[in-house]
């Protein structure tokens, strides 16, 4: 199967190794990722007030264009790019007044440009990576497609918040006890513990405008995981990557008695499980080496 | 051939401002026996009255829906003129155009529900051609003199007993093998902590040996017919396996191979297939639950009849359907707690040590599962901080029901009370959002709770709980000091909503009752008639028209009682004229 | 200090805007508190989530300006989530955010220049965007 | 010779735990007398009490003693067991060795020796008893329902139509109680008059209905199904007449006494309907105690809305109308220093109520409401008071009010807010304050006329709190309304009905059986001294004289009349010949129940044992 | 072996308590799990009016050390005033007992309704220590075993 993807401005920077797992595991399961041609940025962040309607047009446009390349469904693998796209084409879907104001944005837009354009009600899809492998692959026939179990691999799985709320808009899994990624983490063959932590906010932007307090709170979420054992910890937003992985040097720093643990990404496991090239992984990008645990545990 | 008559009364202006009576009229206008509907600003009114007695004369109306106010209302200003007309109970019928009246703001909803309600009655109604029904003899305005209670929890047996002892002939249905409802499942009631079991099984054996009762239990009413004075109910007496002859001896427990999950200690204990849900059951009969033995069809087991020295067990017995006449039917079909599903952000079903106040009153209750011993469900070890959390779905109408739950402030004090008596070391937290203790001694209780037990009471909700290493742990609030709190409790008791118990969508159907978006039963009116279902002759006790304590749920069945007393009463006339005055 | 309140101060066009721009009814809010319980990153906060829309009611509209609570607010929606009344605080703490910027309540505005170099580096482009966006109004 | 069975009760662990049960049985099975003794689980149960009827038949025993928990439970419960089995009821005996017991003392052997004594005890008493017989008395079926507030109309609306006589005897010149004073009720919005209207007509077109205003009770003597009233009943001024919601219902009116009238009424049954008052205004300083314009009770605000009906509502000082009203609760209520310690339970509701009204009658005005806890439990309250807070727009500031004072025209009113920790203080042109309810003034006289009991602060004691919450101490005597606790409109109705199904279930029957543990005088010893007299409080003691053959008068002795007399043994104790004895407590029961307290026994029981629990 | 060490020694009271208000009292304190010494033995009547005094003096006889009399608080009586006769006829007695040398401190009056389980298990609580301090009423019930000793264990022996 083949579907149109979004890869979002940090899967193709900081975190493009992120990127290469994704495509290269999609691959082997045979879901074709085909990048969007000249994507631009999803607006990062989701409009909340009613006034900026502007907010709503670089995700609208994104899905516009989407349309224009003749697909149905979007695929994305970061949860910000996910979360906005599939706010905003929510936003199209169900508030009209909206859909009309962005609508004219985009048409002055396009005329402009010289093409033409014909109102957006929100025809595409948005999907994630991970909705296609649970509902269209389907869990079980990775676990059959997967060559090297990640056995004895003790995993604490992370969601933050962008991949599951609004519920009632992104509607992925329950926004408190959700299980997609336990699930696929499962079918790797992993030992998915109970990750009380799982749901919580990473400190998102924080990390940079607020160091110090982002870095409180995602040091109680690595410790909490290492508390409880974990050999790695898995995260499907690049930003909470950055929080939890990149600054634990700090953490470890300001904090005694802290034990630091691997972040990866699910699609680096997903790759390392179904035995994809090595030159998709760039362990040197993480700022906590996975190598050892995945050499001495997982066995790699 | 005669057709219905339909007198709308606008109670000066009153009815108007809540209800559209112009949409009502037309949409009655269109039922095939309607042939007139008459609106008026004041129908009690002598105009009102007037114009009533000319239309029935002039238009030879063969049945009339007065759409006015209370039903006491009626009896007194329009039934003598109904009478006079010769139309019997069974050609007149009242609507209550106040019964949505107190639910929510909005005229739409109330008129389309006013105007289910009149074609409801309206079927109800006998014209002229089946007016025969009524034979002469019973011609006392054709009142059978017996009640059907549905339901055998305290508001049940209290209406029960107090008809019964009134003189008159009472069938009480409950569901369950025995009486006793929840209240027989608590360990000991506020405010004055007396053993609920102590206070119950009194009232219970009398309803047993009353000769005026006829206790039906594993039974279900599975229609009723008729009108107020005159019901014919059907009930479904489900196999019990077990004949009246049954000793409650307990060998066939001790032979019976199966292990089920007991619903009566709320799961946390198990009992056998052949069981007796608690010792001081009525009747003292054992039930075999047929979705696990394994003696019925096919016979596999059979051990319980060998052992079973006056052979009681019968395992071809067969569902029985009997048709009772009953003249008024009291709902007692009380609530249910809400269910496990999906409390998720509470772990709510996934940790063993996040129980709700049923469970815990089990855990309290002295022929409980524990005997009486507070210990966590997961690894049976005394818990000592135990955090209660209120309003779970209750007052949420985003995640669960919008209503306040009414008795959860009260137990959980009663709760964090009892717990300290059992554990004196221990200490007890309650998140709230507001103390409702608003009844005889509970505000003192609170404060006893707070002050002699040093219970910790925090103004906030709960945000999430988890477990961490063998500890439950909350987040919570204190919107008093403006601080979030963490707790490490050993145990959570969460005080989920009060819901209608699941019998009631069967019974609304049955019945006809007005139901509101939950599944409480509406009363005919909140303040003037807080018994009266919105069908005469069907009263409402207890948690089936909204969350409701003991005491007034005692009160309202002995109210449903008296509604049901005075309808059967003989014909109201003064007795013996003995000299009222004397000259003192 | 005795806070005076009058219909004045109720009706304030603070509260009218916020209402306004977010699209969130403020007196929905029963002052539960789970929003507090469930905020990952209230422990920063000099006001709890809830004693925004306290304040808000009480037209106390310089305390709300005066804390950090707005600025601290990733929108990561565990309070939405579980709000038994429906509020959406992300939008009502957006929409202050606006407001003070509009106002000039703001702090510095976070640019460009305040990251270090070092940090730039690593930084995700989605988080230095989405900062920028947050701070930028 | 005796023939005593002993059944002794685990109470799954209520008594077991603490009490070692076996030996109570073991110890008393030695005991001369008693043929059977047995321990149980839960002799309430049926299992159990079928065991005492089988027992009965099986031993031939002549008494039967259940050692359980208190008789105030299930001595009816035994008694029944026994007749069941043959046996005379009232040779059926209950020892406590639960509540004065299990419960309150520690696992120790003093606790279980203690058991054993109180088991023996009742076995001697046991010894000693006499079959009884219940008598039957007549019930007069009439009913006595005093105060025609909404709970007194609907219990003489009950009993009406119930087919019996009802005397409705209200204090005042009107009918109606406070709720004819309301304007609107929680949550329907409905106006209150409308409500109490059509209940009203339809009471007073019953003509088995005798309504008294202006009249009160100041005396009521016998008993239960014969009680006597005497009715006091002031003249009534013109200026009363047609004020009268009664008037509005009914057309040709109440009528009315002219003179000052006395009258007897034979009643079976009596209802106090008196209601509730609120805590004077007068008394509460720091609320100015009455004395700043513009600060209303909560009553007075109710008259101010019901008249300010479809108008505008202007404050009674100057006719301005109140832009900013400011609503307090739990005024005295929950306040145990200066006021009630209960709660009031209905302010919370009619404050909501009235803070909507007043937004409907004054669109642009303002309403802050001070509270403690949002009380709103009842069926549609929660949503209510969600209604007033978002679609009124009313402030709810979690606090109390420390002081009011008047300040250039306005009100000022300062409070705290606890959720944002910040006192508060609101100028206002008007403040409505929720007074404590309080039982009605006189209550407490009531009471004693009545014979029923009262709490401490006046409301009439029920029964029972859970199981019996309509009836009193005294048969015959049941209470509706706000005068046993506060409630609302609602509950007082179904209050009322339930006082209405108890007077029912009374006058069901013509005859009525009391039980049989009453005086009786033995004529050949008596005196005639009539000391008895003096000191029975239910003058049950009359004369008798005793005449020969020839209707010559041979002497006047003293005898007791079943009916009357309640079986206090007043008159046992007083009597000098011992002529008088009380069956159920005779001299001889309760010597020898004395006896087998000796402190002889306990070398039945191991020496080993310290004498007594030292308490925990 | 018992005989060598005997038991400390515990005070018997026995109480005569109406059944409308301190029996109900008592019973209350049982509901609400209060703790008191199990010195007390209750002995149920109608009314605190229906107690003869030779009752008292009975109970003394048997060896009680002390005697509780309690009745409902005036006014509360359930036949209205029976409570207030028997008090005005213990007053009469009380002076009897003092003539006959009867130690007053073992006899006592109180009032507790059906609402004051604490009162009447702090009541039980003081009475059993007050009495404790005092020891055994020997010279009572050495007066009326009539031989030398009186103590409950000689005397048992001598029954034996």
């Amino acid at each position: 199967m083949e579907y149109l993807y979004y890869p979002g401005c940090t899967l193709v920077d900081t975190a493009r190794n992120f990127d290469r797992c994704g495509r290269a595991a999609a691959r082997a399961l045979d879901v074709e990722l085909v990048e969007m041609p000249d994507w631009t940025c999803c607006g990062t962040t989701f409009p909340l007030t009613n006034r900026k309607i502007v907010g709503l047009v670089a995700p609208v446009r994104t899905l516009v264009n989407a349309r224009g390349e003749g697909y149905e469904e979007l695929l994305t693998l970061c949860s910000f790019c996910y979360n906005v796209l599939k706010r905003a084409n929510y936003a199209v879907r169900n508030r009209g007044d909206e859909r009309m104001r962005i609508n004219a944005y985009l048409e002055d837009e396009f005329v402009r440009a010289g093409q033409e354009y014909d109102e957006y009600e929100g025809e595409v899809e948005v999907v994630h990576l991970l909705e296609v492998l649970r509902d269209t692959v389907g869990f079980e026939s990775v676990t059959a497609q997967v060559t090297r179990p990640l056995t004895n691999l003790k995993v604490a799985p992370y969601y933050g918040c962008l991949l599951l709320r609004p519920q009632s808009e992104i509607g992925l899994d329950d926004a408190d006890e959700p299980t997609v990624l336990e699930d696929l983490l499962g079918a790797l063959g992993c030992d998915v513990i109970d990750f009380p932590h799982r749901v919580e906010c990473c400190g998102s932007y924080l990390g940079l405008s607020s160091p110090d307090i982002a870095l409180q709170n995602s040091y109680e979420i690595v410790h909490t995981a290492s508390r409880l054992g974990a050999d790695v910890l898995a995260v499907v937003c690049p930003l909470c990557a950055y929080n939890l992985d990149l600054r634990q040097e700090e953490m470890h720093q300001r904090f005694s008695g802290f034990r630091q643990v691997p972040v990866m990404y699910f699609t680096e496991l997903l790759a390392l499980a179904l035995e994809v090239e090595e030159e998709v992984y760039s362990w040197e990008r993480h700022a906590v080496d996975p190598l050892p645990v995945l050499q001495t545990v997982g066995g790699i | 051939m005669a057709g219905i008559g339909i007198f709308v009364c606008d109670c000066d202006g009153e009815l108007s401002e809540r209800i559209d009576l112009e949409v009502l009229g037309s949409r009655l206008q269109e039922h095939p026996d309607v042939v007139d509907v008459i609106p008026h600003p004041h129908l009690c009114s002598e105009a009102g009255l007037a114009l009533i007695e000319e239309s029935l004369a002039g238009k030879g109306l063969g049945a009339v829906l007065v759409a006015a106010c209370a039903y006491d209302l009626y009896d007194v200003a329009f039934r003598p003129i109904m009478e006079k007309a010769e139309l019997g109970p069974g050609q007149t019928v009242n609507l209550d155009l106040r019964v949505s009246s107190s639910r929510d703001e909005n005229v739409k909803a109330r008129t389309k529900h006013s105007v289910d309600r009149a074609l409801a009655l309206l079927d109800r109604l006998e014209l002229p051609s089946d007016k025969l029904e009524l034979v002469p003899e019973e011609a006392d305005h054709g009142v059978v003199r017996r009640a059907l209670v549905i339901g055998g929890g305290i508001g049940g047996i209290q209406a029960a007993l107090d008809i019964a002892n009134s003189g008159h002939e009472v069938v009480l249905v409950e569901r369950q093998p025995s009486i006793g409802g929840h209240m027989i499942q608590l360990s000991e009631t506020f405010p004055s902590l007396d053993c609920s079991q102590c206070i119950l099984t009194p009232k219970m054996a009398e309803v047993g040996r009353h000769p005026k009762v006829r206790l039906l239990t594993t039974s279900e009413v599975t229609g009723l017919e008729g009108r107020l004075g005159r019901f014919t109910a059907k009930i479904e007496r489900k196999p019990r396996y077990v004949l009246d002859s049954c000793t409650a001896c307990g060998d066939c427990v001790d032979a019976c191979p199966v292990l089920v999950c007991d619903q009566f200690n709320t799961g946390l204990r198990w009992r056998k297939a052949i069981f007796q849900p608690f010792p001081q059951a009525v009747p003292s009969i054992f039930a075999l639950d047929d979705e696990h033995c394994l003696g019925l069809f096919p016979l596999a087991c059979g051990k319980c009849e060998q052992v079973c020295e006056p052979g009681s067990i019968d395992y071809d017995m067969q569902p029985v359907t009997e048709e009772i006449e009953v003249g008024a039917v009291v709902v007692a079909t009380g609530y249910e707690m809400y269910s496990y599903g999906d409390v998720s952000e509470y772990g709510y079903g996934k940790y063993d040590d996040v129980i709700n106040g049923l469970q815990f009153e089990r855990l309290l209750s002295a022929s409980g599962p524990t005997m009486g011993k507070v210990m966590r469900p997961s690894d049976g070890r005394e818990p000592k901080e135990v955090v209660f959390i209120q309003c779970v779905r209750s007052r949420n109408p985003e995640r669960g029901k919008p209503y306040c739950s009414g008795i959860c402030c009260m137990y959980t004090a009663k709760h964090a009370m009892l717990y300290k008596h059992r554990v004196p070391d221990g200490q007890a937290f309650v998140f709230y959002m507001d103390i409702r203790a608003g009844g005889k001694g509970y505000e003192e209780f609170v404060q006893r709770a707070m002050e002699n037990d040093g219970v910790m009471y925090l103004r906030g909700r709960v945000s999430k709980v988890f477990e961490e290493n063998g500890r439950i742990v909350v987040w919570g609030a204190d919107t008093l000091v403006g601080k979030r709190i963490e707790i490490a409790a050993d145990l959570v008791v969460l005080a989920t909503a009060i819901v209608p118990n699941d019998g009631y969508e069967s019974v609304a159907q049955v019945t006809d009752l007005a139901a509101d978006e939950h599944g409480f039963f509406t009363a005919t009116h909140g303040k003037a008639d807080p018994v009266g279902g919105s069908v005469p002759g069907i009263y409402l006790v207890g948690c089936c028209q909204g969350p409701t304590d003991i005491p007034e749920t005692v009160a309202q069945a002995s109210g449903a009682a008296a509604k049901v007393c005075a309808l059967f009463a003989a014909e109201p006339k003064r007795a013996v004229p003995e000299p009222m005055l004397a000259e003192a | 200090m005795r806070v005076k309140i009058s219909k004045a101060s109720l009706q304030s066009g603070f509260l009218v805007d916020v209402e306004e721009m977010s699209g969130e009814h403020v007196w929905s809010c029963y002052q539960c508190g789970n929003c507090s319980a469930g905020c990952p990153l209230a422990f920063a906060m000099e006001l709890l989530p809830n004693q925004i829309i306290r304040l808000l009611h009480l037209g106390q509209e310089e305390e709300v300006f005066r804390a950090n609570t707005i600025w601290l607010c990733t929108s990561c929606l565990t309070c939405k989530t579980r709000c038994p009344r429906g509020v959406d605080l992300s939008r009502i703490n957006e929409s202050i955010r606006h407001l003070a910027l509009r106002r000039g309540k703001a702090p510095d505005r976070f640019g460009p220049d305040q990251i270090e170099p070092g940090v730039a580096a690593s930084a995700p482009p989605q988080g230095l965007a989405s900062a920028f966006r947050k701070f930028g109004g | 010779m005796a023939r005593i069975g002993l059944f002794v009760c685990r109470c799954g662990r209520n008594i077991a735990g603490t009490v070692d049960v076996a030996e109570v049985a073991g110890i008393l099975a030695e005991h001369p007398g008693v043929v059977h003794a047995e321990e149980y689980t839960y002799m309430c149960s049926d299992p159990g009490q079928l065991k005492v009827a089988q027992t009965i038949a099986d031993q031939h025993l002549t008494g039967v003693v259940v050692a359980a928990c208190s008789p105030q439970l299930h001595e009816r419960t035994f008694r029944i067991a026994c007749e069941k089995g043959g046996l005379n009821p009232y040779m059926c005996e209950m020892a406590n060795i639960r509540e004065h017991c299990s419960w309150v003392h520690p696992e120790e052997p003093a606790t279980t020796e203690k058991a054993i004594e109180l088991t023996r005890v009742a076995v001697e008493k046991v010894k000693h008893s006499r079959p009884l017989t219940p008598i039957r008395i007549p019930v007069n079926r009439r009913v006595l329902v005093i105060g025609a507030g909404i709970a007194g109309i609907q219990v003489a609306l009950d009993a009406a139509r119930g087919g019996y006589d009802v005397v409705l005897v209200e204090r005042e010149a009107y009918v109606g109680g406070h709720m004819a004073q309301l304007s609107a009720t929680f949550p329907e919005m409905e106006r209150s008059r409308f409500l109490l209207r059509p209940k009203l007509a339809q009471l007073l077109s019953h003509d088995n209905v005798w309504l008294l205003t202006n009249s009160e009770v100041v005396e009521l003597t016998g008993f239960v199904g014969n009680f006597k009233a005497t009715i006091k009943t002031r003249p009534s001024t013109d200026a009363e007449a047609g004020l009268d919601l009664a008037d509005e219902v009914f057309p040709r009116g109440v009528e009315r006494q002219r003179q000052e009238s006395t009258v007897e009424v034979e009643v079976g049954a009596v209802v106090p309907a008196i209601g509730y008052d609120v805590y004077p205004l007068e008394s509460i300083p720091e609320y100015g105690s009455g004395s700043i314009p513009n600060v209303l009770t909560s009553l007075q605000f109710e008259q101010l809305l019901r008249t300010s009906e479809g108008g505008e509502l202007r404050r009674p000082s100057d006719g301005a109308v109140p832009r900013e009203v400011v609503f307090i609760q739990c005024v005295r209520s929950r306040d145990r220093e200066h006021g009630m310690p209960y709660c009031s339970r209905i302010c919370c509701m009619y404050t909501a109520k009235q803070a909507m009204l007043y937004k409907q009658r004054v669109p642009d005005g303002q309403a802050y409401v001070f509270y403690i806890d949002i009380r709103a439990q009842g069926k549609d309250d929660e949503e209510f008071i969600r209604r007033a807070a978002e679609q009124y727009g009313v402030l709810y500031l979690r606090g109390r009010v420390s002081r009011i004072f008047p300040q250039d025209g306005k009100v000022v009113v300062w409070g705290a807010d606890t959720l944002s920790g910040m006192n508060v203080e609101i100028p206002a042109d008007a403040v409505v304050l929720a007074l404590a309810m309080t039982p009605a003034h006189g209550a407490l006289d009531v009471a004693r006329l009545l014979g029923v009991g009262a709490d401490d602060h006046g409301f009439l004691t029920e029964a029972h709190p859970k199981l019996r919450p309509v009836e009193t101490s005294t048969a015959g005597i049941f209470l509706a309304g706000a005068c046993q606790a506060p409630r609302d409109i609602g509950s007082c109705v179904a209050h009322a009905s339930g006082a209405a199904s108890k007077v029912l279930e009374l006058f069901s029957a013509r005859h009525l059986e009391r039980e049989p543990e009453i005086a009786h005088i033995d004529e050949g010893i008596c005196a005639g001294c009539f000391d008895c007299r003096e000191v029975c409080p239910s003058r049950a003691i009359e004369v008798k004289e005793i005449r020969d053959r020839r209707g010559e008068l041979l002497d006047t002795v003293a005898t007791v009349n079943d009916g009357l007399c309640q079986g206090c043994g007043l008159c046992v104790a007083t009597c000098r010949s011992g002529a008088a004895d009380l069956e159920g407590y005779t001299d001889s029961q309760l010597f020898s129940q004395i006896e087998a307290l000796s402190s002889r026994w306990t070398s039945t029981t191991s020496a080993e044992k310290p004498g007594g629990g030292h308490g925990g | 072996m018992a005989e060598l060490n005997p038991p400390p020694w515990e005070p018997r009271i026995v109480a005569f308590v109406c059944k409308w208000c301190t029996y109900a009292g008592a019973d209350l304190a049982g509901t609400v799990r209060l703790r008191y010494p199990a010195n007390v033995r209750i002995v149920k009547l109608p009314c605190s009016g229906r107690i003869d005094c030779f009752f008292i003096v009975k109970a003394l006889e048997q060896g009680a050390d002390a005697v509780l009399v309690s009745g409902c608080h005036p006014g509360d009586c359930h036949y209205s005033d029976g409570n207030y006769h028997a008090r005005r006829r213990f007053r009469l007695f009380r002076r009897l007992l003092e003539f006959l040398g009867v130690d007053l401190r073992r006899v006592q009056f109180a009032c507790v309704s059906a609402a004051e389980g604490m009162k009447w298990a702090d009541l039980v609580s003081d009475l059993a220590d007050e009495v404790r301090q005092l020891g055994p009423y020997r010279e009572y019930h050495q007066m009326c075993a009539g031989d030398g000793t009186g103590d409950e264990r000689d005397r048992e022996a001598t029954h034996a």
